[in-house]
């Protein structure tokens, strides 16, 4: 495992996005640093869903948000259609946000609370194409001067000033800031959270905490539709719903991904969720990449022992390789200081001498999509 | 950081004292006024030399400040014979650090038991037997704490219905298991007994210290006669140990309600989580839960409020100390500041801040000590 | 160690019921339950949330006390009547319980040492030297390195699938009769998940404790239960020997169940069939079937009366129209042909819902 | 209180799903709230029109030494509240004495509201250098004794209404202060400040759309309990004689009726503004409290 090396990365036309040794690091305190993700390359192609299976730990989720540059990676690049996100200052990056979307893990926790949820959709429209706080403030900042002005002559005028004040900073607020959203785009809001399924009318008057989960996460998805993103990083969408309710998300998502022509990052700890999402898979240990490629390849053949004992593990009722190889009893290394060489040698069955010296090189499995960093791989993926 | 909050706090008071009041004329009053006849000039020039008036300020607060860090508090504005400050200071400072300490740990004394009571109720569990002694023994105690107050305020006539009201509710109590209508009237009271807790709690929190003092002056001392009427320095150790008990009872039920509460909501909070399941799940019973498990993860607020609720009780100190004629550093630092002595001051208003810092650093200690994750 | 009796049912809960007084009414969160558990067995109970399945086990061990619940119809533990009695005694030396969260269900302020000793000094009068001893043997036996260092550090100190084994250790100290461990291992990673399921069963075959397995994952309760206990709604839909659940279900919950899980060894972008619609409301429950709203099968009658358990000795099913049969077969091709069920859900032909 | 408490609990810690299927109903404001907002409503429009009620002057000595002797008179039908030692309506008196005590509450509690609050938010949702020096100077304003400080700004500048509310606002952004950072904190780690982040949302709005509107309402609530807490401060500073010169405010009343001799004779000199006081302090926490619960804010405990 281990794997550094980017013989893996396709030089097709259509790769939307394109991340190359992505480490991310954060200091604990002044001696000791969190490696939670070192050196990772992976790329996307328009159109495919890319699956980012680990487990608790291994940095999978602070990879997606270093995509998006919150917080920004450590070193690496981040190639957006041609653009590396790392160079860009926060302005440009602000004007690129909308290609780049985010779905979280709590459907309720990542929507605000006091907000009707057709405002909630529409608010990326408001966000992205306004410039109309600056008049606000303005206006603000006038009302509170002048109320702290009229103050200094005698303290009922100072009552009276504040309290106009206030009524007239309220105004401003709930007035200015609420532009009618231009014509076109209130059909397109009311389009978007019918094609999630949901009724708009209902929306417009009701509030987060009045919908189930599975419903505030079609809320989420369709809060980055209304702004025609390129890509939407998924972030354990489904990992907190119910069996059922997760089977209609995951419906919706290919539904969405049809229709709005949209490229999708999967991340998540569940296997048998990715198979059936996503198209090209990469398998994370401890911040390091362990196996990328074609999800059919490495569900039938897994190359990495790591990515084998995952799935002997899964609790699938009809998981073809249960009982495989037997669990690991050991526990995960401390990202402070991983293990030297390949991460994976201190649990690994197959690990020897010169895995805890030499790091593997990603390489190629045969002739198809199918690349791995083990000194050992499974050559027949038994 | 401590250090340069204490210089910051010393700095602000220095500033205003000189800048907004007259030093001169608070020493030397009326004469500082007129510079014609020379005898009050020598005494202007006199005194500007002995406080170095005539420096720039930022120097007399370099200089005040070296005097300060080696111990000497400088002399007071007095035009009899300047004592210095220390000695004032010396004096009243043991009596007003005895009031607040008592204050506080009363209020912790009364808080802790009665936040646990009123949140007991949240944990579950069956209640005990209405014959088990575990339930008649506070019964008891209630009871007869309650009449002879009612016997000291009200006189007989009063103490006999409350002894009557008891009976009837300890017979309810027993026969509620079987018969529905005492088991509506016990589920009654009890809830009666639940909001009166809730509101005595929101009556100290909302009862000034002045006014209370004012009132249980009145109630115990004039009425009553449990305590003295007046403090005296004179007295032996003990009996001034019992004057200074009902100031401190003053001063800490305001804090004891505060404590409760959130000790209360605190408590409510942590009972909810998994570990006390678990725990009861052992077989755990539901006193040793209470305190054994529930009580420590629930000190956190209370013990935060504990550090910045010591800033609040000097000013509270300060009425306290007013009220009762207790002469204490609260009431030194109002006589200096209405004569505008401001050595007395700064000296008063910079061991107060000291001892808030040095106490809130102390609190920061306590928070390693409950709990072990913050140590690592 | 009290004498392990190997056969024999350990409990018996028939039409064992549990609601909540609300202002909108009683919330009827576990309706009429009944089954049995043999000594030294396995139930799985699988369930979603909202079905149930916690309130059931954490009701008959009397965990849940307020005087808003409503308790009724009986539980034998062990021929002794659970319903209505205080059963503090039992709690511990008698059955034990684990729980989902290990990051939450140790008290992060107390040594990990004196959390294992308070069963052992409660229960088993062990004095301090007897119970250090006892919770090394404890510690060892769910797998725990260097068990001496634990007893002195904290459950922060330790990784979620080591606190989840020290509370397993912790539930056996007093040796109950019956271990209930609530979806122990949902909040753990796949590998661990593994290992923790092994270790119950190992334990189980030592000691000869009965298990109830609680979860929302009808894959973790294959393979590890003896019988496996359906619940939606408060009620029970199936109940048989896991395998047979899986080879020959019979309720269509169980069926949209299955369906709706993605599989491994299904093909990239396969379509799942979701089951829509939501839960029921335990304080209005549909009438009749509660599943009927969300079943493609439902008839008139699902709607009005409520199925009983019907089917063998062990494998019981509360449906009319059980899966596989020709009575289903007919049921689903009468809707399909009215485009609809009787409770007004929509069947698409083309099979997506 | 605690009883009911203890079933939602359960029903939310045992099934989640079910607790909100069962409908559990909202915690509503109770009778105890309205009780409150009653007297604090009444209090007030009896300050504002005090001067066109049918009140006796409350300066005005009513001596009427043949029909009732010396001075102070008891509760009687014509001074329903009795009469102070000069012999003037105690009714009015504490009826005029709540203008000065409320307005100083309110504009106090206005000022550190405006001025702590937002300090708080940016510096909470900014971090930050901005952060540090803010915290700094607030946890400076935190380690002064409130009423020395108080005292001490008051004997040095002439007490007029203004300079005393003033001085109590300032004592009071400190804490506001701390407790706006401390929900602006909270709410800023929430994920949908993130999601309008991801959004490309400016600081500025997300500080104005997003924290302000879930900041304001906790803090609409502290607002009652600071109000209280600012009257009972002027009451403080009335007590010791350093409050406002010319008029009376409760404060002032309690001292004079305060001292053992007239407390023996004429015990309602001091507890008709105590309990003027007391009534409306208890009435702002408690409204406070409820306010608090209604709007389920665990995270500010006050």
């Amino acid at each position: 495992m281990a794997g550094t090396g980017k013989a893996h990365l396709r030089d097709a036309s259509d790769i939307l996005l394109r991340v190359e040794d992505m480490v991310v690091e954060f200091p604990v305190d002044r001696r000791s640093v969190v490696h939670a993700v070192s050196g990772i390359s992976f790329d996307v192609a328009k159109g495919e869903t890319l699956g980012l299976v680990g487990e608790s730990g291994c940095g999978k989720s602070t990879t997606a948000k270093a995509i998006i540059q919150i917080p920004r990676p450590t070193s690496g690049t981040v190639n957006f259609q041609g653009t590396d996100l790392n160079t860009l200052d926060d302005a440009e990056l602000r004007a690129m946000r909308s290609q780049i979307q985010m779905i979280f893990q709590d459907p309720i926790a990542s929507l605000n609370p006091r907000r009707t949820v057709r405002r909630i959709v529409s608010e990326g429209l408001v966000v992205s194409n306004t410039t109309v706080s600056k008049p606000g403030w303005a206006l603000l900042g006038l009302a509170v001067i002048l109320a702290v002005a009229a103050g200094f002559t005698s303290l009922w005028v100072l009552l009276a000033g504040l309290l106009a004040g206030l009524a007239g900073g309220f105004i401003i607020l709930k007035g200015v800031f609420r532009p009618s959203i231009g014509g076109c785009s209130d059909e397109r809001v009311d389009e978007i959270i019918t094609a999630v399924g949901l009724d708009p009318v209902e929306a417009a008057k009701r509030r987060p905490h009045e919908y189930s989960g599975g419903q505030c996460q079609r809320v989420s998805v369709a809060r980055t539709l209304v702004l025609d993103p390129e890509i939407v990083i998924c972030d354990e969408p489904v990992s907190a719903l119910d069996v059922s309710v997760q089977a209609q998300i995951l419906n919706m998502l290919e539904d969405m991904k049809e229709r709005y022509g949209i490229t999708l990052v999967f991340i998540s700890h569940d296997l048998s969720v990715v198979r059936n999402v996503s198209d090209r898979l990469a398998v994370m240990y401890l911040g390091k990449m362990c196996e990328i490629g074609d999800s059919d390849l490495i569900y039938a053949q897994p190359a990495h022992p790591y990515t084998q004992v995952l799935l002997a593990a899964l609790p699938d009722p009809t998981n073809p390789h249960a009982g495989a190889v037997d669990a690991l009893d050991s526990e995960l290394p401390s990202p402070i200081n991983p293990p030297s060489g390949c991460r994976f040698r201190t649990r690994c069955p197959r690990a020897e001498a010169i895995c805890a010296e030499q790091e593997p090189q990603i390489a190629q499995v045969g002739t198809g999509d199918q690349w791995v960093a083990c000194h050992f791989p499974l050559a027949d993926g038994s | 950081m401590v250090v340069l909050l204490l210089l910051a706090v010393s700095m602000l008071t220095f500033v205003a004292m000189n800048v907004l009041g007259d030093p001169l004329f608070n020493i030397l009053g009326p004469i500082a006024g007129d510079t014609e006849n020379p005898e009050s000039i020598a005494k202007i020039e006199a005194a500007e030399a002995q406080y170095y008036l005539d420096k720039p300020l930022p120097e007399r607060y370099v200089r005040w400040l070296g005097d300060f860090v080696t111990g000497d508090m400088g002399v007071r504005f007095a035009s009899d014979g300047q004592p210095p400050v220390s000695g004032l200071i010396k004096e009243r400072l043991p009596r007003s650090l005895v009031l607040m300490g008592m204050a506080q740990v009363l209020a912790l004394a009364i808080a802790i038991p009665w936040g646990v009571a009123s949140a007991a109720g949240s944990l579950g569990g069956t209640p005990s037997g209405p014959r088990s002694w575990r339930f008649l023994a506070p019964f008891f105690l209630k009871a007869t704490v309650i009449a002879a107050f009612a016997a000291l305020l009200f006189g007989p006539t009063v103490t006999v219905g409350v002894v009557v009201w008891f009976v009837v509710l300890l017979s309810a109590h027993q026969v509620a298991g079987t018969n529905s209508v005492a088991k509506r009237f016990v589920d009654v009271v009890k809830r009666l007994a639940q909001n009166f807790s809730s509101a005595l709690s929101f009556g100290f929190i909302s009862m000034p210290n002045f006014a209370l003092a004012v009132f249980l002056y009145y109630v115990f001392a004039l009425k009553l006669g449990l305590f003295p009427l007046r403090y005296d320095a004179s007295d032996s150790f003990l009996t001034r140990m019992w004057q200074l008990f009902l100031p401190a009872l003053t001063l800490s039920l305001p804090g004891a309600a505060v404590y409760q509460r959130l000790l209360r909501t605190d408590l409510i909070t942590t009972l909810q989580e998994d570990f006390i399941l678990m725990a009861r799940a052992k077989g755990v019973s539901k006193r040793r839960v209470l305190f054994r498990h529930a009580l420590r993860p629930s000190m956190f607020s209370v013990v935060t409020v504990f550090g910045i609720n010591a800033g609040a009780l000097v000013g509270g100190a300060l009425v306290v100390e007013t009220f009762f004629g207790i002469p204490g550093i609260g009431t030194a630092v109002v006589e200096a500041i209405l004569r505008e002595d401001f050595p007395v001051v700064l000296a008063i208003v910079m061991i107060v801040a000291a001892g808030f810092v040095i106490l809130n650093f102390l609190v920061d200690l306590l928070y390693s000590v409950l709990d072990p994750r913050v140590r690592s | 160690m009290n004498s392990p009796k190997t056969t024999g049912v350990l409990l018996d809960v028939n039409e064992y019921s549990v609601g909540f007084r609300t202002e909108r009414g009683l919330a009827q969160v576990v309706d009429k339950v009944s089954f049995q558990l043999e000594r030294g067995s396995t139930l799985g109970i699988v369930g979603e949330s909202g079905s149930g399945k916690s309130v059931l086990n954490r009701s008959l061990m009397g965990l849940i006390s307020s005087n808003r619940q409503v308790e009724e119809g009986s539980a034998l533990f062990d021929g002794e009547e659970l319903v209505g009695r205080d059963r503090q005694n039992f709690w511990g030396n008698r059955i034990g319980m684990i729980f989902q969260d290990p990051m939450t269900s140790l008290n992060p302020v107390m040594r990990i040492g004196r959390q294992l000793f308070e069963p052992l000094r409660q229960h088993l009068a062990m004095n301090k030297e007897q119970a250090t001893e006892r919770a090394v043997e404890l510690l060892t036996q769910v797998g725990i390195p260097e068990p001496k260092r634990r007893l002195r550090q904290y459950p922060h100190e330790l990784s979620g699938g080591m606190r989840q084994r020290v509370m397993i250790a912790i539930a056996l100290a007093g040796e109950p009769e019956l271990l209930i461990a609530d979806e122990p291992t949902t909040a753990l990673d796949v590998t661990v998940q593994k290992y923790i399921l092994d270790l119950l069963g190992e334990l189980q075959t030592d000691i000869g404790m009965a298990i109830i397995l609680i979860t929302h994952d009808l894959g973790v309760a294959r393979g590890r239960t003896d019988d496996i206990m359906e619940m939606y709604g408060g009620r029970v839909m199936e109940l048989s020997p896991s395998e047979e659940l899986f080879s020959d279900m019979s309720h269509p919950y169980t069926q949209a169940l299955f369906s709706a899980i993605p599989r491994v060894d299904q093909p990239k972008h396969t379509r799942l069939t979701p089951i829509s619609g939501a839960p029921p409301d335990p304080i209005e429950p549909p009438s009749g079937c509660r599943f009927s709203p969300r079943c493609v099968y439902a008839q008139d009658d699902c709607t009005t009366t409520l199925p009983e358990l019907r089917g063998s000795d062990e494998h019981q099913f509360a449906c009319f129209y059980p899966v596989g049969t020709d009575a289903s077969m007919q049921a689903r091709s009468t809707n399909t042909t009215r485009g609809h069920t009787a409770t007004g859900l929509k069947i698409q032909t083309a099979g997506t819902s | 209180m605690s009883q009911d408490v203890s079933t939602e609990a359960v029903l939310e810690a045992v099934e989640p799903e079910a607790a909100q299927e069962a409908g559990v109903a909202k915690k509503k404001l109770g009778w105890g709230f309205w009780l409150a907002v009653g007297w604090i409503v009444l209090i007030v429009l009896l300050a504002i029109f005090a001067p066109w009620l049918p009140l006796k002057d409350p300066n005005e000595n009513f001596i009427d030494i043949q029909g009732k002797g010396r001075p102070p008179y008891g509760p009687s039908a014509d001074h329903w509240l009795g009469s102070d030692q000069d012999a003037r309506d105690m009714l009015s008196r504490t009826i005029y004495g709540a203008r000065v005590s409320l307005v100083v509450g309110f504009s106090a509690v206005a000022f550190g509201f405006i001025v702590g609050g937002t300090v708080g938010l940016v510096s909470g949702f900014v971090r930050g250098i901005f952060d540090k020096i803010t915290s700094f100077i607030m946890l400076v304003l935190l380690s002064f004794p409130a009423l020395i400080l108080a005292i001490l700004i008051t004997s040095l500048m002439e007490r007029s209404l203004w300079t005393i509310a003033l001085t109590l606002g300032i004592l009071s952004v400190a804490p506001v202060g701390r407790l706006a950072r401390a929900a602006s904190l909270v709410f800023a780690e929430r994920e949908f400040v993130l999601a309008a982040r991801t959004m490309g949302a400016k600081p500025s709005h997300i500080m104005l759309r997003e924290l302000l509107p879930n900041v304001l309402i906790p803090m609409s609530a502290l607002a009652l309990l600071g109000t209280a807490i600012a009257i009972v401060a002027e009451g403080g500073l009335a007590f010791l004689g350093l409050s406002v010169e010319k008029g009376s405010t409760w404060g002032k009343l309690i001292l004079t009726g305060a001292n053992s001799r007239q407390l023996e004779e004429a015990p309602w000199i001091a507890f008709v503004p105590i309990a003027a006081l007391f009534l409306t302090v208890m009435a702002l926490n408690f409204a406070g409290d409820r306010l608090r619960d209604y709007f389920d804010v665990r995270e500010l405990a006050l």
